[in-house]
């Protein structure tokens, strides 16, 4: 396998840097598309550890992958919803800042 | 169906027949022909319940009857009465009675006014029957809650404040009551056995000493806010100030009641041991509310508030009578309920009388009355004296009973906060001595009150019923308190048994 | 022994009349009320009359004793097993002697008022009222406990209130009255404590069992004591101060000259003859107790009593208002009732001075009545209270001035007149037990045979003045009442009450002392000396000698300024110091915190509504910042 | 596995095709035929709801990843009613001129939304889970932003679809540590090899954290209240009530059956959550003005009291949760029923647009105060019933402190519920809103609502019936 000699840390510490990129995206990018791509890692980190979990921990079975591919599918889907709101809120807003979007508040 | 059920099935048919009544006069119609019937069933009641006790029926609880409600809880319907419950009944009907017939001029919405006094009136009868605290708990808000509307819609004055202030406070009251039964329902069973919220089942199992001090002080000081406890009482002068006349009436003469009867029934009878212990701190602030609240009453303006704050003495009274725990007191207890509650009711049926034809409720701003009313003022006499405990009304007896059997402890504590106690009755003296002689007597003050009419046929019912239930307790004592006495028997051995 | 129940009507029928009166007596003619009254007080007296004839003449006293006899008792209201109230009737030679009086001077003022009260507004309610008293009182002398005592004590003064306020659209009558009930209601106070003490220790309320010599306060060696004195010491004084209220003594008298208000005839029947005496009649009651139990509570008797009746004596002097010399002179004689209380002892010769304060009150009872029935037909005459405004007026009313002559004598204390007789046993009782008692009495004597006789001048004799219309002779209806009083209060004297009233129910030979009797009578006759000089012709020497003596003038002329010192207690301490920081208290403190907790919830509720920015990124950041603050503390709690 | 182990998929199956069914029916229907659409998807998911109460046999397929039980049973049956209400009361709404184009897919997207949450109910591990989660949360975003002209609906929507996202980010990513430390997602087996190291308590908090922004707890709420308010009033009912409830029966579920080892340690959680969401809640709703928002905040505050029946860890306490989210789903509905009516009729959303309704609208005043003060857990409405078993079952843990808070919060709760009863039947109005007369669909949801919110806590039948199905720790 490609992975051979590869310690699981090393793995793990990448998705939990990808995990916190993207918390720090999410926290501070103004822009709601790059909001949802900041999401985006947050899920691909979360796939990396079931993977990475199954293939070093678990290598008879295979939940982990399967469950990442769920996960990729449902991404996609959640993707396709959040941009189509975002379009909608461009229409309103004539803008996708998220500062903007704060006709609702207290 | 069960005698007692009809209590509270009696004014909820009423209210369903006023749903379909079409104007004021239809509605006071059917809610007098309603209250009459209580008062009937009620003298049919007190009758029956006589009758058992000659018969020789020893039993504690009479015309008992039990439905299961909530069987994995262990949450039943129980119902049953005892001298004490049957005499609060006897009080609430004819209040109730009175009530309907003091506010027979309701311009305003009368429907509604009518439907959620009896539906009020229905929560305190089931209060008085129910067994089971869970039920009782029920009635007890159901009988709370009404207030909020009645206050708030029909009100005077800063009536908004008053009702949302009596509505918060007393269901802050009824919040440690909450927990307070939660503690007593999971303590009711020694382990491994079914819990249950049977009043007599509990008292038989009793309840683990250490639980009954964490619990007592929360269930007393919850009816404590019912009864008007010192420092938790402000909701009763502005309450009162602000309620048109018979929810003061029903309010005071027998809702701050349900605060007595719980804080007896539930607070003290569950959990003696705790009470022992813990009485001197409640006897202190009821001794305060009793002095305090009378001399608080003599430089009030309005008769409203001068009437509160007696009730806040008066009904100090009751809950020092409670924690006194002994037959007497306990005996006078009950009678001070009822007395006061009857006084009470008359109190501020005439005032609501006399501020219908004044339109103001200070006195500096009346006088000389008697004059013009003298029906009202005859009967405002009556009250003040019977509420300075005058021989012959129903105010001397129960202060009597109170204070005999209050001095009967033989600590030097007790006896102290009697002599306490007993020094209000000079300063009732004073404050009802100083509205009679500023409101009747004397010149007329303002020369519009030179042509207004006496009291017209409904008001002098409402007023006679109560002045005749005055007398008869004043003049008759004996069977009501053996009565109650009968009932109190077991209960006290218990309270002593804890010493 | 006879059967007595007879006599419970002789309350129930005044009762009666009160409620036919007061609940239909609107709907007759006034005096319709006017004649069912008397009618009925009239069968009351009656059927008294034919009671103490039975029991002390008849029956008379059972081997060598006059029985204390429970003729009617009824349980009202249970406390415990031992203790509770019954109703019912006791007699005894006090409350026979009582009954009779209280009948004798009720009746005289109801005939009286037929005259006096005549087209006053609210003639029924008077009648109705005077049926309510005679009631109370009644119920109050008959009383077979202390505790039936206590209520009836209680309605007489209640009725006292509604006949002092009777005229309730005069501020002063609607003041007096109030002032009355409130200083008698606290005085009720230490009534009722006294009752409290008491039924503890003794554990029962009934008379007879707390006087009778084997009873539980006699035996009862009464280990708790407070300063010195046993508890049963201490209830007997407060019960006393009870008695005290009522009686108007020192310093609970104010409300006397005041009561004075009222109606001339509710003065006569309630302010002279009857209610004030239940003080007396009270310790009277409670007699063996005190004097064998607790002979330090009787002192303080004697000692109140003997300074009441020389303070009142001295204020009498200087009034203006007739009715108020007579209200003072009242308390003094009632002071003097008490101090011959106080130095009196328990058995046959000891007791002289119980016997002599119960002849005294029944003389005094006569001749005060007829003192303020004849005052109220003077004032009848002439519109006026003020003596200044009278004089000269024996021409016009010549029946009112003999006889109002005679109660002068009689209360003076010459012979062979009742008074005399009465004042003089007290004054050998107090001779014999208390000289400075003695003192006290015997100046008194003096001082009430002055001031009667300045009074008496000033009315009838002084100068001439001229009336706007002249007086007239009250009516038959109101004149022959005073015609029988002074018939009574000349012949009463003659009664041999010592051997029907005495301290243990034992007859006993009582004899005029010479010793005492002639220094009081020559006492009597200088006063009445002085006052013939000073009144007699209209002549300066009043004013001089006021002039010389102006402090104690002014003092006694202000009544000692006791009326200001109460107004300032109450008026100042209670209302101002009291009353009014506790409703403020109420208001601003006890009810602002619960205000103030309600304030805290909606203002935090506005304090933290930033939470709420509406920007999502923030609400990130809680969410992950609480996130991970969870995790942190949940990490470490396990870790530990 | 046979095909009659599919048809204990029963709920999600019909549902299912229901959804298709309406797809279909609505490309037949065009122009203002397509109203018709309502009344024949009402009786469609009647006739569901109605199959959902039939007997069904219990057990699990897909090799334990579903399975089905009578709790499950319940749990879903409930939801439908609720459903079945939402939709009755959204006939009126639907109607609209606006809303013609798009009436398919409100069906649609909301038993989508419910397939999820049956999913979610009967998922026997993290998987079947997450798919029911997501499937539960997604269409509703949609649904949100349904009004997509209105700019308070968009934002409604985005703010929704973002932080479920993130929400469910950070869940999963518990999940995957979970997944790490014990091998398997799996109900059974998980519960099976848990230890409560650090690492576990992390993921545990993660996975929480996720449940707890479905179920709006402080402070994982703040996409509630204005949710709710941008989101038409029917989908903000849906949510409160639906989505809000399953969510709640999830995460007592999964408490109780994964979790057990750990009880003290999620109890502390939920304390701590308990106490947090009712007091903020209620501090929050105090002052507010607009109904909906008013009611979002209230029904933060109510999820605060759902913890104190979850936190009972026993057969009582599940009993407790579930007939208080039953009681929940009456009383809610029917104040929602009130506004939505009011807010269809005139677009009045205000508290003070309500003074003096009761002169106009006697028995909608009456309905509403009849479901603030069930809210406010006053008798004899069902709230009480469901407040005090709730409180019950904490004490029943001896938390007696905790309850003393919350019946404090209650006590601070009815404060603001007699807010509107305050305005409706005692301050003065000059022009009030006019009297109007709903139609058929909304009438008979307000009535099933007001029935249910009046009867379920006296007749104690359907508090044993839940009773007899419920469970306690696995």
């Amino acid at each position: 396998m490609m992975t051979e000699g590869i310690p699981l840390e090393y793995f793990l510490i990448v998705s939990t840097l990808m995990f916190f990129i993207g918390i720090f995206g999410f926290l501070t990018r103004k822009n709601l598309i790059t909001m949802l791509m900041s999401i985006e890692l947050i899920l691909n980190s979360v796939n990396i550890n079931f993977v990475a979990f199954n293939s070093y921990l678990y290598p008879h079975q295979m939940q982990g992958q399967f469950y990442s591919l769920i996960i990729i599918a449902v991404a996609a889907a959640e993707a396709a919803v959040a941009i189509a709101i975002i379009i909608n809120i461009y229409r309103n807003f004539r803008s996708i800042e998220t500062d903007k979007v704060d006709e609702m508040k207290y | 169906m069960d005698i007692l059920s009809w209590f509270v099935a009696i004014p909820v048919l009423t209210v369903m027949a006023i749903l379909f009544a079409k104007d004021l006069k239809q509605t006071r119609i059917i809610s007098a022909i309603g209250m009459s019937a209580q008062l009937g069933l009620t003298t049919w009641l007190v009758y029956a319940y006589l009758a058992e006790r000659a018969a020789g029926n020893a039993a504690a609880w009479l015309f008992k009857y039990d439905v299961t409600w909530f069987t994995s809880l262990n949450i039943h319907y129980t119902v049953g009465v005892d001298g004490i419950s049957v005499a609060m009944i006897a009080l609430t009907s004819v209040v109730i009675f009175a009530g309907v017939f003091a506010s027979w001029r309701t311009d305003y919405l009368p429907r509604e006014f009518f439907i959620s006094l009896i539906l009020l009136s229905s929560g305190v009868f089931g209060f008085f029957i129910s067994l089971d605290l869970f039920t009782m708990f029920l009635f007890y808000e159901i009988a709370v809650i009404p207030m909020y509307l009645l206050i708030g819609i029909w009100g005077t004055g800063p009536k908004e404040y008053s009702a949302m202030k009596l509505t918060l406070m007393l269901m802050g009251g009824s919040a440690l009551i909450m927990v307070g039964l939660l503690g007593v329902y999971f303590n009711s069973a020694p382990a491994g056995q079914q819990l249950t919220f049977n009043l007599n089942e509990i008292a038989a199992n009793g309840i683990p000493v250490v639980a009954q001090q964490f619990f007592f002080p929360m269930l007393f000081l919850g009816f404590g806010v019912l009864g008007a406890l010192f420092p938790f009482h402000t909701w009763s002068p502005d309450g009162h100030a602000s309620a048109p006349t018979a929810v003061s009436m029903l309010h005071a003469g027998v809702l701050m009641k349900l605060g007595g009867y719980g804080a007896f029934r539930v607070a003290i009878y569950l959990m003696p041991e705790a009470a022992q212990d813990q009485a001197w701190i409640f006897i202190i602030l009821t001794s305060v509310s009793v002095v305090y609240g009378a001399f608080g009453a003599v430089v009030q303006k309005d008769l409203k508030y001068i009437n509160a704050y007696s009730s806040v003495s008066h009904c100090g009274l009751v809950l020092f009578a409670i924690l006194m725990m002994n037959q007497t007191a306990l005996n006078g207890a009950i009678l001070q309920m009822i007395s006061h509650g009857l006084m009470t009711a008359l109190f501020f049926a005439l005032i609501g009388m006399i501020y219908g034809r004044t339109h103001t409720r200070m006195i500096n701003e009346m006088g000389g009355l008697m004059k013009v009313l003298p029906f009202l003022g005859v009967a405002y006499v009556i009250a003040g004296l019977a509420s300075l405990g005058l021989p012959g009304l129903s105010g001397f007896v129960a202060e009597m009973t109170i204070f005999v059997g209050a001095y009967q402890h033989t600590d030097l504590f007790h006896r102290f906060v009697t002599i306490m106690a007993t020094t209000s009755i000079v300063v009732t003296a004073v404050y009802i001595l100083r509205v009679v002689g500023v409101l009747l007597f004397g010149p007329i003050r303002d020369e519009h009150h030179l042509h207004l009419t006496d009291a017209t046929w409904w008001e002098r019912l409402s007023t006679v019923t109560l002045i005749t239930a005055i007398a008869a307790v004043g003049i008759f004592p004996l069977w009501l308190s053996d009565m109650i006495n009968f009932s109190l028997r077991p209960i006290v051995e218990r309270i002593v048994a804890a010493l | 022994m006879t059967n007595y129940s007879y006599t419970l009507f002789i309350p129930l029928i005044p009762l009666a009349m009160f409620l036919l009166i007061g609940l239909t007596g609107h709907k007759f003619k006034p005096i319709v009320s006017g004649y069912a009254g008397t009618l009925g007080l009239t069968v009351a007296a009656f059927l008294s009359y034919i009671t103490a004839i039975r029991y002390f003449f008849i029956e008379g006293a059972v081997d060598g004793t006059y029985p204390m006899i429970k003729a009617v008792s009824t349980v009202w209201l249970r406390f415990t097993d031992t203790l509770h109230i019954d109703l019912g009737v006791l007699i005894d030679p006090i409350s026979v002697m009582m009954l009779v009086v209280i009948t004798t001077v009720s009746l005289m003022v109801h005939l009286y008022s037929l005259g006096y009260m005549k087209g006053e507004r609210g003639f029924a309610r008077f009648y109705a009222f005077l049926s309510l008293f005679s009631f109370s009182m009644l119920g109050l002398v008959l009383a077979t406990n202390i505790f039936q005592m206590y209520i009836f004590w209680e309605l007489v003064g209640v009725s006292s209130f509604l006949l002092i306020g009777f005229y309730y659209e005069k501020p002063s009558a609607v003041a007096a009255s109030k002032k009355a009930f409130i200083v008698t209601r606290f005085a009720d106070l230490g009534f009722l404590i006294g009752i409290l003490m008491l039924s503890f220790t003794t554990d029962t309320f009934d008379f007879k069992t707390l006087t009778s010599l084997d009873g539980p306060i006699i035996t009862s060696t009464a280990g708790a004591s407070f300063m010195g004195l046993s508890v049963i010491t201490w209830s007997l004084i407060f019960i006393f101060i009870g008695g005290a209220g009522k009686s108007a003594m020192f310093p609970l008298h104010i409300w006397l000259p005041d009561a004075m208000e009222g109606p001339t005839p509710v003065s006569a029947l309630i302010h002279a003859a009857t209610m004030v005496v239940a003080g007396v009649y009270l310790v009277a009651r409670l007699f063996p107790a005190y004097a064998i139990a607790a002979p330090d509570a009787l002192h303080v008797v004697g000692y109140v009593g003997g300074f009441t009746s020389l303070f009142a004596a001295v204020i009498a002097i200087t009034q203006i208002d007739i009715k108020r010399v007579l209200a003072f002179s009242t308390m003094s004689q009632i002071g003097y009732m008490m101090m011959s209380l106080g130095v009196s002892g328990y058995g046959d010769h000891e007791g002289l001075g119980y016997m002599a304060s119960m002849f005294h009150l029944f003389t005094h009872a006569m001749f005060k009545a007829l003192l303020f029935l004849g005052a109220g037909a003077i004032i009848h005459a002439v519109h006026s209270n003020n003596m200044t405004d009278m004089g000269g007026l024996r021409k016009y009313m010549p029946i009112t001035h003999i006889t109002f002559l005679i109660a002068c004598l009689t209360i003076a204390g010459i012979p062979p007149l009742s008074g005399f007789w009465s004042k003089d046993e007290i004054l050998a009782a107090a001779l014999h037990h208390n000289p400075i008692l003695f003192g006290i009495g015997f100046g008194v004597a003096g001082l009430t045979a002055f001031y009667m006789f300045r009074l008496y001048y000033n009315i009838f004799w002084g100068t001439d003045r001229h009336y706007h219309h002249t007086p007239h002779e009250a009516p038959a209806i109101m004149t022959f009442p005073l015609l029988f009083l002074a018939v009574a209060s000349v012949f009463s004297g003659f009664l041999p009450f010592s051997h029907m009233v005495t301290s243990d129910g034992k007859p006993f030979e009582a004899h005029t002392d010479m010793l005492v009797a002639i220094p009081s009578v020559v006492i009597a006759l200088i006063g009445i000396t002085f006052a013939t000089i000073m009144y007699k012709k209209p002549s300066t020497i009043p004013d001089r000698l006021a002039g010389s003596i102006k402090g104690l003038y002014k003092a006694s002329l202000n009544k000692f300024w006791f009326d200001e010192i109460y107004l300032f207690v109450t008026k100042r301490v209670i209302f101002a110091y009291i009353s009014r920081p506790i409703a403020w208290f109420d208001r601003h403190v006890v009810d602002a915190t619960m205000n103030l907790v309600g304030w805290t919830v909606t203002t935090a509720s506005n304090k933290i509504k930033g939470l709420q920015s509406g920007q999502l990124q923030q609400y990130a950041m809680v969410f992950v910042s609480s996130v991970v603050i969870l995790v942190l503390l949940f990490v470490y709690l396990i870790s530990k | 596995m046979t095909f009659q182990d599919i048809l204990l998929m029963r709920h999600e199956l019909l549902l299912s095709v229901l959804m298709l069914l309406i797809l279909i029916i609505d490309l037949m229907l065009k122009g203002e035929s397509r109203k018709s659409l309502i009344p024949v998807s009402l009786t469609l998911f009647l006739g569901v709801v109605i199959i959902g109460f039939l007997p069904a046999s219990e057990g699990s397929i897909f090799g334990g990843m579903y399975k089905t039980n009578g709790t499950t049973l319940l749990m879903k049956n409930i939801l439908n009613i609720a459903t079945l209400i939402v939709f009755l009361q959204s006939a009126a709404w639907l109607k609209k001129e606006e809303n013609n184009q798009k009436l398919a897919e409100f069906f649609i997207l909301i038993l989508s939304t419910l397939i999820g949450m049956n999913l979610m109910i009967s998922s026997g591990d993290f998987l079947m889970f997450y798919i029911g989660l997501e499937t539960a949360t997604i269409p509703l975003a949609a649904l949100a932003a349904y009004t997509h002209h209105q700019t308070k609906s968009a934002e409604a929507g985005i703010k929704l679809i973002l932080s479920s996202a993130l929400s469910s980010g950070i869940l999963l990513y518990g999940i995957s540590m979970i997944y790490g430390t014990t091998g398997s997602v799996y109900f059974t087996e998980v519960a099976a090899k848990w230890s409560n190291e650090p690492l576990n308590i992390m993921a545990f908090i993660f996975f929480f954290s996720g449940m707890a922004f479905k179920i709006s707890l402080v402070p994982f709420h703040l996409w509630t209240a204005d949710v709710y308010e941008g989101a038409p009033v029917n989908v903000t009912s849906y949510l409160s009530v639906v989505s809000k409830g399953s969510a709640a029966f999830v995460l007592m579920t999964v408490l109780y059956t994964v979790f057990p080892a750990m009880v003290e340690h999620w109890q502390t959680v939920l304390y701590v959550i308990a106490v947090l969401t009712m007091t903020i809640g209620n501090l929050f709703a105090l002052r507010q003005k607009n109904m909906k928002r008013f009611l979002a905040f209230s029904s933060i505050a109510q999820a605060g009291f759902i913890l104190l029946g979850i936190i009972g860890a026993s057969q009582l306490g599940m009993t407790t949760t579930i007939f208080f989210v039953l009681t929940y789903v009456f009383t809610n509905l029917a104040a929602f029923g009130v506004v939505s009516a009011i807010s269809n009729e005139t677009g009045k959303e205000n508290m003070d647009d309500y003074n003096g309704l009761y002169q106009t609208n006697p028995k909608l005043s009456l309905l509403l105060m009849l479901a603030l003060f069930s809210l406010a857990g006053i008798p004899p409405v069902a709230g009480f019933f469901g407040k005090f078993f709730l409180f019950a079952s904490a004490a029943s843990q001896s938390f007696y402190w905790l309850v003393f808070i919350a019946v404090v919060n209650a006590t601070i709760s009815l404060y603001y519920y007699l807010l509107p009863v305050k305005a409706i039947f005692i301050n003065k109005n000059e022009n009030p809103i006019p009297s109007f007369k709903s139609d058929v669909y909304t009438r008979t949801g307000l009535i099933i609502a007001a029935l249910g919110t009046l009867l379920i806590g006296l007749l104690s039948i359907s508090y044993e019936y839940i009773a007899s199905l419920s469970y306690g720790l696995q």
